[in-house]
């Protein structure tokens, strides 16, 4: 038997969704946003974490009328409209692309790898795109 | 145990839909229950009856098909994803239908596991 | 803590997954290479030294159909990876309570 | 100049597809002549006709047709790619037209350059 | 010798291409940088040093739209890359011989 | 004017079909196999190149029949019949991967960065896939 199953009825998952790919060069980031949005209404336990090239998706100022493509870096503010608040960066990421908190869209908790490590490990559904 | 899947990709261009598939066949082969497999990004792909590989190549699509006849599994092609595709009801086939993706966070709830294949 | 199963599916020579994964994967998780992922069990792999660093506190595996697929079932393999099948993949994931893959 | 384009995926997924209509686009501006567009591997999904983005985003499959239409650009799909890929007669857009892979070795022959878009 | 443009749209923090077309690129050819390939020209970006230490004998370009999309036009780029358009692009490919993509 | 075009109508250009991924796990190696076969009827210069993980799509021995799909590495073996010749190998990929000319399916040229370097650039047309 696992733990939330003797909650009774009401199941609370930890929900995790991973974002390791930038925006634009490939629709995942924009499809895993999709998923997030409609995940908001199940009352599960959601986060969603942005490591490697994914944190480029945070990135500021995106403005995408020369590609044709739709900007949609403007929903992820609607994360917290959504009650999605666990928002993790991992730290060793935006680093090494020289970037900081202050280049990102919207408030997110910045997390060492190691400390990243414990938050991935205590999720029960983890989805990737 | 149950088990659900998400397929993140067509059939032919990535592995990911015939690892899945394998996969699948081997937990019912264990006794496991496969209760639904979701097909979301290009896996909607995997839904298209219009497929015609080469005679001597596996059928991704009609395997998914007959396996989740044979066992009951649900295979579901997400709307959004299949829309943008031009994956709909007229080229849909047997076996597979068209819903939402709370049908994906839905696997995740009410499976022990979620299994996920993509690029 | 869950008991993680990692799934990698891509080549470490081409990609950087195999690293994420084994800078973020928790001890005591198992880590099953599969599909093109296969290439991270090759002793001669560029990240083999990372791998072998990791065995003290993560369990690895490697899909032997797709390592048969490569040609690899002569290639010499990184020591302490366990060959598993398509059953063998299944239960890990009936054993562990969680798989998480890095694509 | 005669320009000749391959394009590797299907709209959406990858950024291929944008990327060769914006510089398709773009090369007819300059007074350039692209003569053929080839869609090979997922390109082939690119002549979708049932393909319905959502009406704030591009409609690429559309996109294309009317470029071709407007510019005398010979939109061909690969045959091969496309039978396994269920992309046949009855959903081609009109504007493309499906054909064998030779049409592709042509392009390199014809034009004066060929660009490759892909993942 | 024909000139060849190579075409690279790839983050070289994931892929492997760029650090390929850095190794066969001959001397005299030019690199443009396109889609998530633009990530290559960040000075921060771990192939930079490749990428300066071949500014000698190759000539670097980054497809603007492709930059400002990422919300990248604040962001230091490595000295002497040149910055194009789709109109630019175009006049690359007509003046070099060949355009070959590294996917 | 092209220098071909000096040579009336009997254009020959020199194709070379560029292969940097690994076979089975996307279809690029396999589609790219049916460009070439194609190709070698066109009377053009043709040659393939293998670097990367494109050099695995060569290993001897693949056996596909647990995984399903088809094994399609005995059809390298009819480029020879096909007239096409001109197959080259990166020795530091091959190295890279713990590999020799002896474990690929097939003859090929292997040939140092270097060198290829220069193959490459006396193309007219480089496809890849």
């Amino acid at each position: 038997m696992e733990p939330w199953e003797e909650e009774g009825p009401e199941v609370v998952k930890r929900f995790m969704y991973v974002n390791r790919k930038a925006p634009y060069g490939t629709i995942y980031a924009l499809e895993c946003l999709e998923v997030v949005l409609i995940a908001a209404a199940f009352d599960q336990d959601v986060s969603v974490v942005f490591v490697d090239d994914g944190v480029c998706q945070l990135k500021k100022n995106q403005d995408t009328a020369a590609i044709g493509m739709k900007n949609f870096s403007n929903t992820y503010r609607a994360l917290d409209d959504y009650d999605v608040e666990k928002i993790y960066v991992e730290k060793e990421s935006l680093e090494e692309r020289g970037l900081s908190a202050e280049d990102l869209i919207i408030p997110v908790e910045v997390v060492a790898a190691g400390n990243l490590r414990e938050i991935m490990a205590q999720q029960d559904v983890v989805i990737s795109s | 145990m149950k088990i659900g899947i998400l397929v993140n990709e067509g059939p032919f261009t990535h592995q990911a839909s015939d690892s899945a598939y394998r996969f699948a066949e081997a937990a019912i082969v264990r006794g496991h229950e496969v209760s639904r497999v979701f097909f979301y990004n290009d896996g909607v792909f995997n839904a298209n009856k219009l497929s015609e590989p080469q005679t001597d190549d596996r059928n991704l699509v009609q395997l998914w098909s007959e396996l989740g006849k044979a066992n009951g599994i649900d295979l579901v092609v997400c709307i959004a994803a299949a829309l943008r595709r031009g994956i709909k009801e007229e080229v849909l086939k047997d076996g597979f239908r068209i819903s939402g993706l709370g049908q994906l966070v839905e696997a995740g709830i009410e499976n022990d596991r979620l299994v996920v294949f993509g690029d | 803590m869950s008991k993680m199963l990692h799934l990698i599916n891509k080549s470490p020579f081409d990609r950087n997954n195999l690293d994420s994964c084994l800078r973020l994967a928790a001890a005591g998780s198992s880590v099953l290479l599969i599909e093109d992922g296969v290439y991270g069990a090759m002793s001669k792999a560029s990240s083999a030294g990372a791998v072998s660093k990791r065995m003290e506190d993560l369990t690895f595996y490697v899909l032997g159909p797709d390592v048969s697929a490569r040609g690899l079932d002569d290639t010499p393999l990184i020591d302490g990876i366990n060959v598993v099948d398509y059953g063998g993949f299944v239960d890990l994931v009936a054993e562990h309570d969680v798989a998480q893959s890095w694509l």
